[in-house]
C-alpha cells in the first residue's frame, strides 16, 4: 500500500496547478477505477472462498469488509491532515480542495466500519452496539467527520475558510491518539489489535490474503474517489468564480454605459 | 530618528478578487496621505493591509526609525466600529486601551482625563459608552488615538459621523500629529481640511492606481 | 495583560455578561435530572458525579461561542491583532477569564448541588476537586472552537459539535477520577494526573490553534 | 434469530450499497458541474486568466 501513498505525496506536490491535476486525472480516472474494481474481484473471490474460522464460522468474513473500512477511515483522516498541512504550512492552493473533497468520503468508510463493526458484534457478543473502546474511537471519529463537514458547508467563501478548517484538521488529529488512550483506558472489551501487533500479523496466512486485498481494494477506491471529488471541487470553484465575474462584467457595464 | 514609511510595489487580493496592484509611495515623518476613491475601490482594504490585518498578495510594506519594523506594531488602526465596550464607562475603556496597548518608543500617550478634553467632551467620562451618541462615540474612538503614542494614524473613514465642529477638532488633531514627526494616512471622502497633504486615488478592481499630485 | 483580565472580568460581571447565566443553566439541569431519574436516591448518588460532569461540560460550553464575537463585533479584535504582546498570549489571558467568569462558579456550585444528587462528602469533594482541574481545559478546547465561529457568518451553535469530540478524554478522566474516589479499589490519582496533564495540554494547543484561526479569519 | 450467514449477507449488502451510493454521488456531481460549466461557456463568459485557476476545463 506505500506506493500509493508515496504517488499521494508526490501528486499533490508538484501539482499547483488546477489544471495540469485535471489533465492528469483525467488520464489517471480510467487505470484507477480498471485497478479498483480488478482489486475488489479478486478480493471478493478470496474472502468467500476461504473456509470459516473454526470458533466464530461465518461472521468472520465479515472482518474483511470492517477492518478495511476502519483502516480507510484512520488513512482517510490523515490525508485531511496531510492536506490540512498543505494548506497552512506549504500554502498549496489544492490542499484545501483535497480535504474539502476527502472529508464526506472518510465519514462514508467510517460509517461503513461503524455498520459492519455492529454487525459483527451481533453473533459474536449478542447486543448491537458494544461500547467497547476501538468501536467507540471510531465513532468519535464520526463525529469529528461530521462537524468537519458541518464547518466547510457552513462557510461560503472558499478562501477563508481554508485556512480555519485546516487548523480544526489538525487540532482534531492531534486529538486522535489521546481519544484512543482514553477511551481504550475506560473500557475495553474488543479483541486487541490482532494485524497491526508489532511482531506481525496474529492470525494465520489463511485469513491474511483476502485481508490485505481488500484492503487494497478499499485504498485504490478511496484514491479513485478522492482524484474525481477533487475534480469536481475545483469545476465548482470555477462555476463560482465564473459567475461572480460574469456578475461584475455587468457591473463594469454599468459603470462604462 | 524620524519615522519613514516605505509600501514597495503592495498588491491585495480579497478572496480571488485582486483589489488594487503596484502601489508604491514613501511617506516622510510629519507627511501625511489621504486615500480617495469611489466605495469599494479598494480604500478600506489599502488600510487593512497597512495594519496587516489583511495578508500581503504581493510587495512589502515597512517602516523605519520606530521601534520594530513591523508597522502594525507601531501603529493606530481606527476602522468603522469603535473597538469601545458599551457596558463599560468611557473612562474604563480608554484606561484599558492605554494600560493594554502602552506607548510605541519615542513619545507618550495623555492621561485619560486629558484625552477627553481634548475631544471636548469632558465629564462625561463616567457615563457608559453604550449611552453616547454616535458622534460622541466616534469622538471618544478617536481618543484612544491620543492615549497611547502611535507614530502611524492609519484612520478609515475617521470624520463619517462627525459634525462640522468635530470635523475642524479632529483636523486639529490630525495636524498636531503631523507637526509632532508622525504619519498620518487617511481613507475619506470628505477633505480633511489640512493643507500639504498628498493623495492616493484608488480607482477600483484591479485597475492601476493613479497617484495625484499635490 | 492584567488589564486585558480585569476588563473581561469586569465585563462578564456586568449586565449583558455570560457568567451567570452559566450557572444557572447548570443548576437547572442537574435539577431537572432527579425528575427525569426518579427519586431513587442511592441510583441519583451513584451517577451524581456523572451528572455534575456532563451539567459543567455543556454549561462550560454554553458561553464560549461569545468569548471573541463580541470582539470581533465592536472591532477590539482589529486593534487586538495588531499588538506588540503574542495575539497567542492575548488569547490565553482572554481563556482565564472567561473560566474564571464562568467556569470558577460551576465549581462554588457543584456541592450545593452535590446534596441534590444526595452524594456524601468524599464524592462531592472529589467531583469538586476534578472540575475545578478539568473546567479549565473545556474552556481552552472551547477558545478553538469559539475563534472558527468567529469566521462562520452563522457560526455559533457549531462551536458545541466541533469541541464535543474533543472534549470527551476529559469527561471520561473527570468522572472516572471522581469515581474513584469514591469506590476504594479504583486509584483515584492515575486519572486525576492523567486530567490534569489533558488541561495543560490543552492549555498549550488551545491558545495557539485558536490565535492562528483568528488571525487567518479577520477580513 | 438471523443465522450467521444473514449476517455476513447484511454487511457485504450494507457494504456494496454504500460503495455503489459514493461511486454514484461522485459520478453525478461530476456530471451536473460539468453541465454548469458548459452553460457559463455557451454564455461566453471567459475566465480572465487568474494565476490560480487558470486554463479552460477539459
Amino acid at each position: 500500500m506505500m506506493n500509493d501513498q508515496s504517488l499521494a505525496i508526490r501528486k499533490f506536490s508538484d501539482l499547483a496547478n488546477p489544471t495540469r491535476f485535471l489533465g492528469l486525472a483525467e488520464r489517471l480516472l480510467p487505470w484507477f477505477s480498471g485497478l479498483t474494481a480488478l482489486l475488489f474481484v479478486v478480493g471478493l473471490y478470496l474472502c468467500f472462498t476461504t473456509q470459516g474460522d473454526y470458533q466464530q464460522g461465518e461472521t468472520v468474513r465479515i472482518m474483511y469488509i470492517h477492518v478495511p473500512a476502519a483502516w480507510l477511515s484512520m488513512m482517510c483522516y490523515t490525508v485531511m491532515a496531510l492536506s490540512a498541512l498543505g494548506t497552512l504550512v506549504w500554502r498549496h492552493p489544492l490542499a484545501d480542495v483535497s480535504a474539502r473533497a476527502a472529508a464526506p468520503i472518510g465519514a462514508c468508510f467510517t460509517l461503513l466500519a461503524l455498520v459492519t463493526g455492529s454487525l459483527w458484534g451481533k453473533p459474536m457478543w449478542g447486543t448491537w452496539w458494544v461500547w467497547d473502546a476501538r468501536l467507540t474511537s471510531v465513532f468519535v471519529l464520526f463525529l469529528m467527520y461530521l462537524g468537519l463537514i458541518a464547518l466547510n458547508r457552513a462557510m461560503d467563501d472558499p478562501g477563508k475558510a481554508a485556512k480555519v478548517s485546516a487548523i480544526l484538521i489538525l487540532v482534531g488529529f492531534v486529538n486522535i491518539p489521546i481519544i484512543k488512550f482514553s477511551v481504550e483506558w475506560w473500557n475495553t472489551l474488543h479483541q486487541p489489535a490482532s494485524v497491526m501487533r508489532l511482531d506481525g500479523p496474529k492470525i494465520d496466512p489463511e485469513f491474511l490474503w483476502p485481508l490485505l486485498v481488500m484492503a487494497l481494494a478499499f485504498s485504490m477506491l478511496f484514491f479513485t474517489l478522492h482524484i474525481a471529488a477533487m475534480r469536481n471541487e475545483i469545476w465548482r470553484r470555477r462555476v463560482t468564480s465564473m459567475r461572480r465575474q460574469a456578475a461584475r462584467n455587468l457591473g463594469m457595464e454599468g459603470r462604462k454605459a | 530618528m524620524p519615522v519613514k514609511l516605505h509600501v514597495e510595489d503592495l498588491a491585495a487580493r480579497r478572496g480571488e478578487d485582486l483589489i488594487f496592484q503596484h502601489i508604491s509611495l514613501v511617506l516622510q515623518a510629519g507627511e501625511g496621505l489621504v486615500v480617495t476613491g469611489a466605495n469599494g475601490s479598494g480604500k478600506s482594504t489599502f488600510l487593512r493591509v497597512l495594519s496587516g490585518l489583511l495578508p500581503v498578495d504581493a510587495g512589502r510594506v515597512r517602516l523605519e526609525g520606530a521601534g520594530s519594523d513591523n508597522l502594525a506594531e507601531s501603529s493606530h488602526y481606527l476602522g468603522h466600529r469603535n473597538a469601545m465596550k458599551r457596558e463599560l464607562t468611557v473612562s474604563e475603556n480608554l484606561v484599558f486601551w492605554q494600560d493594554f496597548m502602552g506607548d510605541s518608543p519615542g513619545g507618550r500617550g495623555l492621561p485619560v482625563e486629558v484625552a477627553i478634553d481634548a475631544l471636548g467632551l469632558s465629564g462625561i467620562g463616567h457615563l457608559p459608552f453604550g449611552y453616547l451618541s454616535a458622534g460622541q462615540q466616534r469622538r471618544m474612538a478617536m481618543a484612544r488615538l491620543l492615549v497611547a503614542f502611535r507614530p502611524v494614524w492609519l484612520l478609515d473613514e475617521p470624520t463619517a459621523a462627525l459634525d462640522a465642529s468635530a470635523d475642524r477638532m479632529f483636523a486639529g488633531l490630525v495636524r498636531g500629529h503631523l507637526e509632532q514627526g508622525g504619519i498620518v494616512v487617511a481613507a475619506t471622502h470628505q477633505p480633511l481640511g489640512i493643507d500639504g497633504v498628498r493623495e492616493l486615488r484608488m480607482t477600483g478592481f484591479a485597475g492601476v492606481f493613479a497617484e495625484a499630485g499635490y | 495583560m492584567i488589564a486585558l483580565f480585569l476588563r473581561d472580568l469586569k465585563l462578564s460581571v456586568r449586565a449583558g455578561g455570560g457568567a451567570l447565566i452559566g450557572v444557572l443553566f447548570f443548576m437547572t439541569v442537574v435539577a431537572v435530572i432527579p425528575f427525569g431519574v426518579g427519586p431513587d436516591l442511592n441510583l441519583l448518588s451513584r451517577i451524581g458525579p456523572a451528572i455534575l460532569w456532563i451539567g459543567a461540560l455543556l454549561a462550560c460550553l454554553l458561553g464560549l461561542d461569545r468569548l471573541f464575537q463580541a470582539e470581533r463585533e465592536d472591532g477590539s479584535l482589529d486593534v487586538m491583532l495588531m499588538q506588540e504582546t503574542p495575539l497567542v498570549l492575548s488569547v490565553l489571558v482572554k481563556c482565564l477569564a472567561h473560566w474564571t467568569a464562568s467556569g470558577l462558579p460551576l465549581v462554588i456550585a457543584s456541592p450545593l448541588l452535590g446534596l441534590f444528587m444526595n452524594m456524601n462528602e468524599v464524592a462531592i469533594g472529589a467531583t469538586m476537586l476534578t472540575l475545578l482541574v478539568g473546567t479549565p481545559a473545556i474552556t481552552f478546547i472551547g477558545a478553538v472552537g469559539a475563534a472558527v465561529a468567529v469566521a462562520l457568518p452563522r457560526g455559533g451553535l457549531l462551536v458545541s459539535i466541533l469541541v464535543l469530540p474533543l472534549a470527551i478524554p476529559v469527561l471520561i478522566f473527570g468522572v472516572s477520577a471522581a469515581y474513584a474516589a469514591v469506590e476504594d479499589p479504583a486509584p483515584f490519582l492515575p486519572p486525576f494526573l492523567i486530567l490534569i496533564a489533558i488541561t495543560l495540554f490543552f492549555a498549550v494547543i488551545g491558545p495557539l490553534a485558536a490565535a492562528a484561526a483568528l488571525r487567518s479569519s479577520s477580513d | 434469530m438471523m443465522s450467521h450467514t444473514g449476517y455476513v449477507m447484511a454487511s457485504y449488502g450494507t457494504a456494496a450499497l454504500m460503495v455503489a451510493g459514493l461511486i454514484l454521488w461522485v459520478f453525478a456531481d461530476g456530471r451536473g458541474r460539468r453541465r454548469e460549466l458548459k452553460a457559463l461557456d455557451d454564455a461566453g463568459i471567459r475566465r480572465r486568466s487568474a494565476p490560480t485557476t487558470a486554463g479552460e476545463p477539459q
